[in-house]
């Protein structure tokens, strides 16, 4: 699975983007799995109000499941227009 | 309808021309432009945008769609820029023509809060100082969204 | 801030493009653009717009004011026609600058609900078939001005 | 004073404005006076609530006074933008 990082997130955690093999059955086990990988990724994924996340290019929540997605995106709220 | 996304400048004379002419079945027609702000005597050197490649464009297209279906608008326009841009140079624009001016404000306006909060862009501030900074998303543009 | 009241044709686009460049402190600019419509299929022949020469231009002057300080707009545009117009052609715009999306938005539906009811324009219609009719002005244009 | 028509105020008394010695202390008291001129003046003031009228090209009621006028325009709601 890709998992992307935009903004500060990627910032923080030092690159724009990661192919991850995960059994995680939802987008809070992906988080839970990453932030215990590194310091940086718990630095980065220390508060989830302060994060949004898309699934397969599609805006959704930190309960989302993760069967058959191919691509998971982590960035701050976004500030458009 | 139509939605470009692009790191070039666009021409929004020739883009807001475009949109409003020949239109014999809508009588109104609203453009909205975002403007790289300089916030107090040159303290910004640049606006840099980034995006999300793979989920802006549909993303514009969704917001987009909805306009045009909620309001049953004749026509909508969305163009966005990404990458660095200095103050006074043109973000965005959106454009939307209906029968009645209240359609067409009004979905100019959902247009651009949907853009502000739900379409994959962030912004990051060059100070002429060398500092840099993301803009944080603002609760009132959060909130702008519960009025639709 | 700028008033014109004329019988020529204006060109939107260039107009639009004037208004929303260089500007380094105003973050939102919004056009409006009124355009005559052809009511179903070829039905109107032409638009004629009488107007009250001695005092178009200082009620539309006085309106364009209110807006700008009303909402601390950095400018405002208002170009109205008068005359006979063909279906397709530009009858009106207006134009607003502020710091934030919200305030142009709304005093630019603040010029047009003004424009509207409160500036000495009268239109009558030409149909196809020869007739000509007043248009009546609308009970809900006048009631959008009880909202300011 | 000067008395100016417009619309189909203009069109059904025609003519686009006329001069008018008069006393008439307000607005209203000047309509009465027309109507009282001719049949076609009667019809166009017939329902004051479909007119409006401007007093030295400013936007006012018929309860307006008239001392000092140089100008008064009636005319239907108007129908801008």
């Amino acid at each position: 699975m890709d998992v992307l990082y935009f903004a500060w997130v990627r910032e923080r955690i030092g690159l724009p983007k990661e192919t991850v093999t995960t059994d995680a059955a939802t987008v809070a086990d992906l988080v839970e799995e990453l932030r215990a990988k590194e310091e940086r990724y718990a630095v980065a994924f220390s508060d989830l109000s302060a994060l949004r996340v898309a699934v397969d290019q599609e805006l959704t929540d930190f309960d989302a499941p993760l069967a058959g997605a191919r691509e998971v995106a982590f960035f701050p709220p976004m500030t458009g227009g | 309808m139509r939605v470009v996304v692009q790191e070039a400048p666009f021409d929004f004379g020739a883009e807001a021309e475009a949109f409003a002419s020949g239109r014999h079945d809508m009588g109104a027609v609203v453009t909205f432009t975002g403007v790289v702000r300089d916030f107090g005597g040159g303290g910004l050197d640049a606006m840099e945008i980034e995006h999300y490649p793979g989920m802006t464009q549909k993303a514009l297209e969704k917001i987009a769609s909805e306009a045009v279906e909620r309001w049953s608008l004749g026509d909508a326009l969305v163009i966005h820029r990404y990458g660095r841009m200095e103050p006074g140079e043109k973000i965005m624009m959106v454009a939307t023509a209906a029968p009645h001016r209240k359609d067409a404000f009004e979905a100019a306006e959902y247009l651009m809060d949907y853009l502000k909060s739900r379409a994959p862009f962030w912004k990051k501030e060059h100070s002429a100082s060398g500092e840099t900074d993301w803009v944080a998303a603002k609760d009132e543009d959060e909130d702008a969204l519960t009025r639709w």
